[in-house]
């Protein structure tokens, strides 16, 4: 192998880089300023992978800085493996949201496996237990056989490692649409809860200090596979890409347990800790060091190998999963391999902090790199995005609004509540494991997802929303809502909102459109954060998101975590008793542009978003999370897809109640999308407290009733809908897609 | 009819964390003679209709369906022909 | 009474066995590593849910080997009692503990749901506090729980009434004769797919796995004093 | 060395769900000439030792590790001795 290899003099000449994802000017910027040299072909493999955009967020980073990062809550923002919230108690929630769309595209089981594995690392690597993950999935029209066979091993690879883990997937959400036909979106999500005392840095420093490799051996696995993440797809491509990387989450498992047992007990034998993710060793092993300002010396023939001869250039590339680097104090290194030891796990010693700066590789008694730290981290050249309004948005804006024509508004409720978006989830979320470890006081099906804090009166509430279509049609306006709908999500729960964590999922950031969508969207999440003062403490950009040339929707997905201060204040979102009275929480407006009810009648989407006040919304918000902490909520639900009349209908399913209701809207309007609305019911007892503690703004739409009937009389029209009947519909929408022959 | 056998394996580099752990399991039990266990699955089909075929049906069954090339390779064998 | 939850390397509901004997039932528990070789001190041990060597192979298949499966089996030869949830039923099946063997489950899935259950006898130290053929629910979290055993195994258990739940409603992974746990023929080793330690508490909306805890301790309880 | 390969199968009673369903999705591919599909897996170890401390070893591991007599049955091939 080694021989092979080609020399600085033909790099240069040869340009292999460019196959790599590194541009012509990167590297003679590389050779000229940095190096003041040619880099030899291990080098510029580093310099590739670790300017690619998943690790150096080149193209992504001006926008970030708009994103919100502290408050007096944020113990960890940005940064490191995953972000760090105080909950009170001295204790913490730690969560992070990571993307595996182009692996899950190509290989959908193990791509989606290895994502999971990917973020609980990130997690544990912090000293937290992950408690919970989630997920957030785009997938094209339940049509063809190619997008059944990708749902389907992407839920199972999901499901196939949680399990086995024995960390519950517990809330998530699933869209679908065109658009992510060829490129498939796969988000996780985990959430860890720790002891504030346990909080880990991802750092290498102390000269001395001993850096040791734990877990899975290093195979020739996914080399290159954080470069893959910045190229685009095109179908010739498909067959030729290199080795997948393989999940195994009974190695996480063990290394899981190790590892926290290293942070919980023995935190005094470490320096810190990382996950290898992106770019394997090469990433963590310099993100440590230049975290910490330190030097670094690896020698790569004592990196545990799977396979023979590997190249250096291949050893610190591989994306082989289930491995973690720690950097011991010296002198500790035998309790470090005793205690893995035990997990049945090896831990080898491969490297030392140095004195000086340098990022020193020997491999086969030879220097195979000698570079600063910091040229791969911090010396990434940063180019300005060229930004351009896209013409489809310039149109919209001029073109009239589509206002829908609501004949039977029963008809029209039924078959919304079929579309595979808005149908029930459950043949997926049921192979999932949502209840190991007796945690979870609310899983999948809900708004949130809800988990108690063992041992103290807390719980934690968790979602994930995103909703490409919004940003699609207005970047700035979409990336609001997606915050809002998050936050509605976990105060329908009865939960305050703590923090968020997000995947940015984008098309090629190089076309002006593209990046102006990034950026705008960036905006709008970023002010909504601040608004309700839900800082952004982690997240991941996943960009050139295109299959043969056409972008996805501009897909930001947002994680939110919320504190449910005492487990009595779990709202559910199911009706709870009869005679109850049903609330409308929020004004109706004529959102239709986006809607599901526009994708359903006109086959696609259009048309230009009205503004969200996010300032409204969030005051509206804290007067509920108020009248439900003083008990005075039944149960509440927020409005998403297909508007008020099918948040009516779900609010119903699972129990032997209806609803009868009354209401001033059109019959269009009951499937209007318009942000930041609940429908909450409220014993007749707590009528009047409940009324003043949201100050009236809420209109009293009805009451649950004894049958399962939803009777609603609007402005044009009533109808009386069996919700056994459209339960069954609901249930059944997606099972059928899923088995219909195409 | 023909019965055919279609063997699928993992291609060479990937990792095989299944066949890996029944290698420590046999390890373990002290069998040290035993170095290294592969797992792999097989197909035994029957098909009906001239040999030619039968292995171009096998062939297209394999690639559509019974075999992921991002991970797997596969061979095949005619067992009998009846 | 005290009770060992046995932690297998890829257990991942030993603590869930743990904080239901523990914190609901207020029992003497204390988790015991496979790397153990003895059970001294115990009256009862238990054997977790959850993936131990990953399930790789078959499931429970690699766990049989563990150190600490002697001192279960003697166990059970001795008359005391051994339970076993999930992953922990799969064990003890491998191990020749219970007859019969556990496949993967009709639908070819993971299934995570709450069904409902026959309590088809109630006259095990498992089971005392159910009614005779009480229906209750309880949460299945599997991917291979068909149960299945020969014909003549199938007739020996039914004949003896070592089939000690079964599923109620909709079977849902083709196990035979719709079985979801079964006895030993002495009556002391319990093994079943679903989770009873998931349904201990009103908070996680479902109660109906506390009485077979309680059972085993008032039952061993009897056994203790008689012994005095 | 000696590489032996150890094939598993369902006993004949045994339903395999596995087999059913990707006869099925055969079937809903178009080829209705493949008429059954049965699944095995199979094992390639690699052994040392003379051939028949091999065959004796080869039986043990099945019977103790890779086979449950329950619902399984096995063979083995010597495959190549080196
Ligand atoms: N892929 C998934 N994984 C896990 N849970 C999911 C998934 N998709 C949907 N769910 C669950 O189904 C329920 C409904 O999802 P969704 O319609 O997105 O809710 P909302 O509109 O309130 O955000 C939620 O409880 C969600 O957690
Ligand atoms: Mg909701």
């Amino acid at each position: 192998m080694i021989a092979t290899e080609m020399s600085p003099q033909e790099i240069k000449s040869n340009k292999p880089y460019l196959d790599w994802g590194l541009s012509e000017k990167e590297y003679n910027y590389i050779c000229e300023k940095l190096l003041k040299r040619l880099p030899n072909y291990t080098e510029t493999g580093l310099f590739a992978v670790m300017w690619s955009e998943h690790c150096s967020y080149k193209k992504s980073k001006p926008v970030l800085r708009e994103f919100p990062s502290q408050n007096e809550r944020v113990l960890q923002g940005p940064g490191e493996g995953a972000g760090i919230v105080d909950i009170g108690d001295k204790q913490a929630v730690v969560f992070k949201a990571e993307s595996h769309n182009h692996p899950s595209a190509i290989e959908p089981y193990e791509g989606a496996a290895t994502g999971v594995g990917g973020i609980i690392r990130d997690i544990f690597s912090m000293g937290a237990r992950p408690i919970a993950m989630l997920d957030s999935l785009h997938f094209g029209e339940i049509k063809q056989a190619r997008t059944k066979y990708l749902i389907n091993e992407v839920v199972a690879g999901i499901g196939g490692y949680g399990n086995c883990m024995g960390i519950p997937t517990v809330g998530g959400e699933m869209t679908f649409d065109d658009c992510y036909t060829g490129n498939p979106l796969v988000n996780a999500m985990c959430v860890g809860l720790m002891e504030q005392k346990d909080m880990q840095v991802g750092r290498a420093q102390g000269i001395g200090n001993a850096v040791m490799y734990v877990g899975a051996k290093t195979g020739r696995d996914g080399i290159h596979g954080a470069t893959f993440a910045s190229a685009d797809f095109s179908d010739e491509k498909e067959t030729q890409r290199s080795a997948v990387q393989v999940g195994d989450p009974f190695m996480e498992k063990l290394l899981m347990e190790a590892c926290l047992e290293l942070t919980n007990k023995h935190a005094d034998w470490l320096v810190g800790i990382q996950d290898m993710g992106a770019a394997g060793l090469v990433s963590s092993s310099c993100e440590m060091a230049s975290k910490a300002g330190s030097g670094l010396e690896l020698v790569l023939d004592d990196v545990p190998q799977r396979e023979p001869e590997m190249s250096a250039y291949e050893i610190m590339l591989s994306e082989s999963q289930e491995r973690m680097l720690l950097c011991i104090r010296a002198g500790f290194e035998q309790k470090v391999k005793k205690l893995f030891e035990d997990y049945g796990l090896e831990a080898v010693v491969i490297g030392r902090v140095v004195a000086g700066k340098q990022y020193l590789l020997k491999h086969n008694g030879q220097t195979v790199a000698d570079i600063p730290v910091s040229s791969l981290t911090d010396d990434v050249l940063e180019e300005a995005s060229q930004e351009q309004v896209p013409q489809r948005i310039l149109q919209a804006q001029k073109k009239q609004q589509w206002i829908p024509q609501i004949n039977n508004a029963a008809e029209v409720l039924t078959k919304l509540l079929q579309q595979p978006t808005i149908a029930s989830k459950k043949m997926f979320t049921q192979t999932y494991d949502s209840q190991v470890r007796t945690n979870t006081v609310v899983g999948p099906g809900s708004d949130a997802a809800v988990l108690r804090v063992r041992g103290t009166k807390k719980a934690l509430a968790m979602t994930t929303d995103g909703n490409g279509r919004f940003v699609y049609l207005d970047p700035k306006i979409g990336g609001k809502m997606a915050v809002i709908e998050a936050a509605a999500n976990l105060i329908a729960s009865g939960a305050l909102p703590l923090a968020v964590t997000d995947c940015l999922n984008y098309g090629d950031p190089n076309d002006p459109a593209i990046y102006w969508e990034l950026h705008q969207s960036v905006l709008g999440m970023a002010e909504a954060c601040r608004t309700l003062d839900t800082p952004v403490i982690s997240g991941n950009v996943s960009l050139y998101n295109e299959s043969n040339g056409k972008a996805i929707y501009p897909t930001p997905m947002i994680g939110m975590v919320g504190l449910i201060r005492d487990l009595k204040h779990i709202i559910p979102s199911f009706v709870q008793h009869q005679g109850d009275l049903v609330y409308l929480v929020g004004q109706t407006k004529q959102d239709f542009a986006g809607s599901e009810l526009q994708k359903m009648q006109l086959g696609e989407i259009s048309g230009s978003l009205n503004e969200v006040n996010t300032t409204k919304i969030t005051l509206r918000m804290k007067r509920l999370l108020t009248a439900m902490e003083k008990g005075l909520v039944a149960s509440a639900h927020d409005l998403s897809e297909g508007g008020l009349a099918v948040a009516l209908a779900e609010t119903t399913f699972g129990t032997k109640y209806g609803i009868k209701g009354e209401l001033s809207l059109s019959g269009a309007e009951l499937f209007s999308e318009t942000a930041g609305r609940f429908i909450v019911t409220v014993a007749p007892a707590k009528q009047k407290q409940f009324l003043a503690e949201m100050k009236d703004k809420v209109a009293l739409i009805g009451k649950v009733s004894g049958e399962s009937q939803l009777h609603l009389t609007y402005q044009d029209g009533q109808f009386n809908l069996d919700l056994e009947v459209v339960k069954g519909l609901w249930e059944d929408a997606i099972p059928c897609l899923m088995k219909s022959k195409d | 009819m023909t019965n055919v056998r279609i063997f699928v394996t993992y291609k060479e580099s990937v990792f095989d964390p299944q066949g890996e752990t029944i290698t420590e399991a046999i390890h373990s039990l002290g069998y040290h003679e035993v170095k290294q266990v592969h797992v792999g699955k097989f197909f035994d089909v029957e098909v009906e209709g001239n040999i030619e075929k039968v292995k171009e049906t096998v062939a297209q069954i394999s690639e559509q369906l019974l075999v992921n090339f991002n991970l797997e390779t596969y061979r095949y064998e005619i067992m009998e022909e009846a | 009474m005290k009770i060992a939850v046995v932690v297998f390397p890829g257990s991942n509901c030993d603590i869930d066995l743990y904080e239901a004997l523990h914190t609901v039932c207020h029992a003497d528990v204390a988790y015991v590593s496979h790397t153990q070789k003895s059970l001294a001190g115990f009256d009862a041990v238990m054997l977790p849910g959850g993936f131990s060597y990953g399930d790789y192979l078959r499931s429970g298949a690699i766990a049989r080997f563990s150190n600490i499966m002697p001192a279960i089996i003697e166990f059970a030869q001795a008359g005391k009692f051994v339970f076993g949830t999930c992953n922990g039923f799969q064990i003890l099946t491998e191990a020749g503990l219970l007859p019969g063997a556990l496949k993967r489950n009709n639908g070819l899935k993971f299934i995570c749901k709450t069904v409902e259950l026959e309590v088809s006898n109630n006259q095990t130290a498992f089971t005392t506090q159910y009614q005779a053929g009480e229906h209750i629910s309880l949460p299945i979290a599997h991917a291979d729980g068909s149960y299945y055993a020969d014909k003549a195994t199938l007739e020996k258990l039914e004949r003896n009434g070592q089939v000690v739940f079964r599923y109620a409603g909709e079977n849902p992974n083709g196990s035979l004769n719709n079985i979801a746990g079964i006895t030993n023929e002495q009556g002391n080793v319990l093994g079943m797919m679903p989770h009873p330690e998931r349904a201990v508490e009103a908070l996680l909306g479902n109660e109906d796995g506390l009485r077979l805890f309680k059972s085993i301790l008032e039952n061993g309880k009897i056994k203790e004093e008689a012994a005095l």
